[in-house]
């Protein structure tokens, strides 16, 4: 099927190298997407131990007190923030807030949407998801 | 059994001529099946390169007149034009334009809202109605969308046909090859239209799209119906260097200068009033004489070239007016045309000649129409002005469209099919090209050819030139040449190639020989042996029927209504 | 339902989860990350009424806008009239069977049943 | 290769060359895609196409392309060139900085032969968001007078008028890669065309055709579309401008 259409399949989707940030936004903004996903549906689980009392509460506690349960936390942060900051930046170009205005393109062309607003909040996801971990990790490490 | 679909009405060719022609078909005959068949896509045809502008009169409150647009044609044609059919042409015109309009055309307004126009070559009154310089483009996706409308419509995307089966006096049917299988079919009809447009690929130095050639005026002549003036071929004065793309007359029409190397607008001294926007055949013959007399340019490829100038106008003028034509200096030349200035030479631009047909685009055959650039109706004579071509595209795609619904609707398709014919056909384009066991390498004869048009049939020629080129076609003709070397069926191009090659050895030959029996000078042939125009032998159109030896030349009488031929001034 | 109601609930459960999100993890920094996870304090916060409701509200707002951003991902991936009808069935459910699920834990605690 | 160049054959002392690798595949006869490797001469502006041309008029005539206006107008030979969707003929051998070129047909599209692709499904997704002015029809039939429309009026659509159809967009749009139901942005592009003219009152009836589960959603502003589009059309600006009307962002 796929080779017949000659589609490009998941690996095309997924390559975020041959096209702008953009692109790579669009790869985080799944990777991030699916990623919180599973982490909500493991929290949902996770938080359920509360109904084992203190000493299931407790025990299940433990387990993700550990250098990697807080490591594998601050993925969570970063991804969390850049999902948000990027969903809000996509859910305003979805409206068409700052994609720019039609007008004549003059040669050599440049896309009035891929524009600096969009790479700014782009490049701000990535910033603000970075910082967000650092603190995430500072706040959790520095105990 | 070779392959077989059934169609009302066929259209041949989905330039604007053959697009034009299946709304009209459609609107007229909704329950018609009408086919569209073209050898590229069918929305990729030719005519989307067309830049300048449409010609109509639609501003009759600021003075201008339908009589003067006749006037101007027939003029421009140096009165070889059939005069009933320029009025037809001008008269039937301003409605196609609003209807464009009305159908989504994106024309150029004015500040008020209504449609624009601009100067062109050979007018009196700047009656080019345009969208920026990209006019052909947006005439076809506003038909070709307008098409999406009717269900009644079905493309065949690259199909490439090969010949027309009739009995002698009706039509019946096409021979074709759907190119991405590979199959030979016939296709049956009750009616066909011709557009396949121009034949400019027979010149190596041309602007036309590398589909343009002369299969589709081929298959016609084949058929029993004559060529029209083929001698007259147009060689636009401005095909920017080195890839011979065509800067639109727009671009004078805006206001643009041609210089020699002098820095002089030389065209004072061949049209005093006009200048840069008389005719274009008087405009590529004086680019050739201040070449010839030492004042042009050298490209850097080695060609003779001079140049135009539309620094004036500004950058803002140029990509809002000539947008395209900035693309395309800039990216194939590197040249930005606001900042330096362009190289040009005359350039095979356009067939005035095509398949004879009467004043409502009716050919010799009964049920086969043409339209377009395929088609002579003999509305530009010898020489056609600018803006004049998608105008001429359109108003006979629309009279042929109606009438062949109509047609249609009222014949039967014959019972009587003559497989012997397909037959023949078939045995013809395998045995005689497929197979075809010759070692000269087909694209380099196709080089020769369009070379040796271009070297002796250029804007000035002269009979030993012609013989010259005539000969040299015969020979390459004679070479062993029908070679294919792609053997699949699936997508070939290479047999496609081969059988285009195949019908330009034809129509070369009729292109030359028309050129060397006219001894006289008229619009767009330029003889330097028979500088004059002479109109007591030469006031005749030129008809070409096919024979399997030689070419059976005939002449034809040329229609005057009211303007008696004078010398041409501008 | 179509296409355009799905993703304005989408874009919806998201905007009203970005605020609702916030103040949930504002709550832990406040307390302190450690401290705010710890049993009575957890368990206190869940018998907060308000609170509770909260989480409820986000526990929906992020199964459906989890679980439809799945389905659009899938839907995208591979076509065909059963695996679509699938895809969306099994969201649906998976979303509902998640939300049943945490209600449950936040029920339950809430009525102090553990 | 430039036309004029037989005319000129002694510059050919300028000349470079690069190596031209096509991709070949006959799906009928071939297990896979194999590539063919050429050298090609060039000058500074001969262009991909031409290069293809050339060793199809040298070297092996059975190169299966697609190619007419060679000015990019007619929307033919879009290609994948050193992996991106590029028009061959509107890409300069010198412009690519490269001494191999690869040309590979473009993706998301069904593959009839080497470099020529099918574009039946562009042609349908094209024709389903009714590419044409919708208004009543004796309005439309009729050949008097204009509909007004100013200038700026006509420039709220006239960028995206300019769609020849080449689907590099749909060949780099990453849900076209997987998802071969999606309109894609081509059509898209063409809806918002029509809805965007003043003269047009359709608008309501094409927001209907885009919004179903293959429409309009499925396209997440990857940019991509725009990046490629050879003729400035910025297909992911008029996508999210039809995606505002229907979110409520516009009217
Ligand atoms: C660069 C350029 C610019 C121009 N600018 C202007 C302008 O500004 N104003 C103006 O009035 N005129 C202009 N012209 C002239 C005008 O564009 C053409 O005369 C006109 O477009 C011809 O249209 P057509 O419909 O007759 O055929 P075309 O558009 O040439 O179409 C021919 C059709 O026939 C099909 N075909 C051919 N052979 C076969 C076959 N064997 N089997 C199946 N199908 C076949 C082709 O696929 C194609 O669909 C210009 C011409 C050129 C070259
Ligand atoms: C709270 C802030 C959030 C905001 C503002 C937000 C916003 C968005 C937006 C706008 C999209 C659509 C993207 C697109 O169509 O291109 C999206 C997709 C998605 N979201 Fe969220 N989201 C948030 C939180 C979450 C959470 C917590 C989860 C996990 C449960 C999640 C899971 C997903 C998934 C799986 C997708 C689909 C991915 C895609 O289509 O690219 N989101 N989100
Ligand atoms: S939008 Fe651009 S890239 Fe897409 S088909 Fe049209 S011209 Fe080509
Ligand atoms: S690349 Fe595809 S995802 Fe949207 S912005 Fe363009 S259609
Ligand atoms: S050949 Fe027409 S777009 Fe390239």
């Amino acid at each position: 099927m796929t080779h017949d259409e000659h589609k490009e399949g998941i690996g095309g989707m997924a390559n975020p190298t041959r096209y702008g940030i953009e692109r790579v936004a669009y790869w985080l903004m799944r990777l991030s997407g699916l990623g919180l996903l599973a982490y909500f549906v493991a929290h949902i689980y996770e938080t359920s131990n509360i109904l084992r009392g203190q000493v299931g509460w407790n025990e299940f506690l433990e387990l993700t007190q550990t250098t990697e349960g807080h490591i594998f936390l601050a993925l969570v942060i970063a991804m969390c923030v850049f999902h948000t900051v990027n969903g809000v930046r996509v859910m305003l170009g979805h409206g068409g807030v700052g994609v720019g205005k039609p007008a004549r393109p003059d040669y050599p062309y440049d896309p009035a949407s891929q524009n600096y607003r969009h790479k700014i909040g782009i490049y701000s996801a990535i910033l603000l998801a970075a910082i967000a971990t650092m603190y995430g990790l500072a706040v959790m490490f520095g105990e | 059994m070779v392959d077989s679909i059934e169609f009302d009405l066929i259209i041949c060719g989905s330039g604007l001529a053959g697009l034009r022609a299946a709304i009209a078909a459609a609107k007229k005959g909704p329950h018609l099946k009408i086919g569209v068949v073209s050898k590229v896509q069918v929305m990729r045809s030719h005519s989307v390169s067309a830049e300048g502008g449409t010609a109509a009169v639609i501003q009759e409150d600021a003075g201008d007149t339908i009589e003067s647009h006749v006037y101007d044609t027939v003029k421009g044609s140096d009165f070889l034009a059939d005069q009933d059919v320029a009025e037809r042409l001008c008269v039937e015109m301003p409605k196609e334009i609003h209807q464009l309009e009305h159908w989504g055309m994106p024309w150029s307004r004015k500040e008020d809202g209504r449609i624009d126009q601009r100067n062109f070559g050979g007018y009196s009154f700047p009656r080019a109605t345009y969208a920026s310089d990209k006019v052909g483009f947006f005439e076809m996706q506003t038909l070709y969308d307008t098409c999406q409308k009717f269900e009644n419509i079905e493309y065949l995307n690259e199909w490439f046909a090969t010949s027309i089966i009739h009995d002698g006096k009706k039509f019946m049917g096409l021979t074709a090859i759907e190119l991405s299988s590979g199959t030979f079919y016939t296709i049956k009809g009750k009616a066909l239209i011709i557009a396949t447009g121009g034949a400019g690929r027979l010149y190596s130095f041309s602007t036309y799209a590398l589909s343009s050639t002369p299969d589709g005026l081929d298959m016609g002549y084949r058929a029993g119906m004559a060529l029209k003036d083929m001698e007259f071929v147009q060689f636009h004065p401005t095909g920017i260097l080195p890839s011979g793309i065509l800067i639109t007359e727009g671009a004078r029409g805006e206001g643009g200068y041609l210089l020699n190397n002098k820095g002089e607008r030389f065209m004072k001294t061949y049209a005093e009033s006009k200048m840069e926007l008389a005719p274009r055949d008087i405009v590529s013959r004086s680019i050739m004489t201040e070449i010839e007399q030492g004042r042009g340019f050298k490209h850097e490829t080695g060609v003779d070239c001079m140049k135009l100038d539309l620094r004036h106008l500004g950058d803002e003028k140029i990509k809002e007016k000539l947008g395209g034509i900035r693309e395309i200096s800039i990216k194939f030349s590197g040249i930005d045309p606001s900042k330096d200035l362009l190289d040009i030479r005359p350039v095979c631009h356009y067939m005035m000649g095509g398949l004879h047909t009467d004043i409502d685009g009716a050919t010799e055959i009964q049920g086969v129409w043409a339209a377009g650039e395929a088609a002579c109706n003999s509305v530009h004579g010898s020489n056609r002005l600018g803006a004049n071509s998608t105008s001429e595209c359109i108003v006979w795609g629309k009279i042929t469209g109606e009438l062949a619904a109509e047609y249609a609707m009222n014949n039967n398709t014959s019972d009587q099919w003559p497989h012997h014919l397909v037959a023949a056909e078939e045995k013809r384009i395998y045995d005689g090209i497929f197979r075809g066991r010759g070692d000269a390498n087909p694209y380099e004869i196709r080089q020769q050819l369009t070379d040796t048009m271009n070297e002796k049939a250029y804007v000035y020629k002269n009979e030993t030139d012609l013989v010259e080129g005539l000969k040299k076609i015969r020979e390459l003709k004679s070479q062993t040449w029908k070679h294919v070397d792609d053997k699949a069926k699936e997508y070939n191009t290479n047999f496609s190639n081969v059988m285009e090659l195949d019908s330009m050895f034809r129509v070369a030959e009729i292109v030359l020989l028309g050129a060397i029996n006219r001894k006289e000078s008229r619009g767009a042939h330029a003889r330097t042996d028979y500088p004059k125009r002479d109109d007591p032998n030469f006031l005749h159109h030129t008809l070409a029927y096919y024979d399997p030896n030689e070419p059976i030349m005939k002449k034809h009488p040329v229609t005057i209504t009211k303007y008696q031929p004078v010398e041409r001034k501008y | 339902m179509r296409e355009s109601t799905i993703m304005k609930i989408h874009y919806g459960t998201a905007l009203a989860a970005v605020a609702l999100v916030a103040v949930h993890i504002l709550m832990r920094l406040t307390m302190g990350f450690a401290e705010s996870l710890e049993y009575e304090n957890v368990l206190a916060n869940y018998k907060f009424v308000p609170y509770a409701i909260m989480l409820e509200l986000i526990l929906v707002l992020l199964a459906v806008h989890g679980f439809n951003g799945l389905r659009v991902i899938l839907l995208e991936l591979k076509q065909g009239r059963i695996y679509e009808k699938a895809v969306s069935y099994g969201c649906l459910a998976a979303m509902i069977g998640l939300i049943a699920y945490g209600s449950r834990t936040i029920i339950m605690t809430n009525m102090g049943l553990v | 290769m430039a036309q004029v160049s037989s005319i000129a054959e002694e510059q050919a002392s300028t000349l470079k060359t690069i190596t031209l690798r096509i991709a070949r595949y006959n799906p009928e006869h071939d297990d896979s895609s194999k590539f063919m490797e050429f050298n090609v001469s060039y000058e500074k502006w001969t262009t991909v196409l031409e290069a293809i041309l050339d060793v199809k008029k040298h070297h092996d005539h059975s190169v299966a392309v697609r190619y007419s206006c060679r000015q990019a107008t007619c929307g033919s030979c879009g290609m994948m060139i050193n992996g991106k969707p590029k028009l061959a003929c509107f890409t300069k051998i010198s412009e690519l900085n490269s001494n191999v070129i690869t040309v590979e047909p473009m993706n998301n599209f069904p593959i009839i032969r080497d470099l020529a692709v099918k574009f039946e499904r562009l042609f349908d997704t094209h024709q389903k968001i009714k590419p044409y002015l919708i208004r009543d029809d004796t309005e439309l039939e009729s050949d008097a007078k204009e509909f007004l429309q100013s200038p700026k009026e006509l420039e709220q659509y006239i960028q995206f008028a300019n769609c020849i159809k080449c689907g590099l967009c749909n060949s780099a749009c990453p849900t076209m890669a997987t998802d071969s139901s999606f309109v894609g942005p081509q059509a898209l592009a063409q809806a918002y065309r029509y809805v965007a003219d003043s003269r047009d009152k359709g608008k309501d009836s094409r927001l209907k055709i885009i919004d179903e589960s293959h429409g309009i959603w499925r396209c997440h502003f990857a940019g991509s579309c725009s990046q490629v589009c050879p003729k400035g059309v910025d297909p992911a600006m008029g996508i999210q401008f039809l995606r505002g009307y229907l979110l409520g962002f516009r009217s």
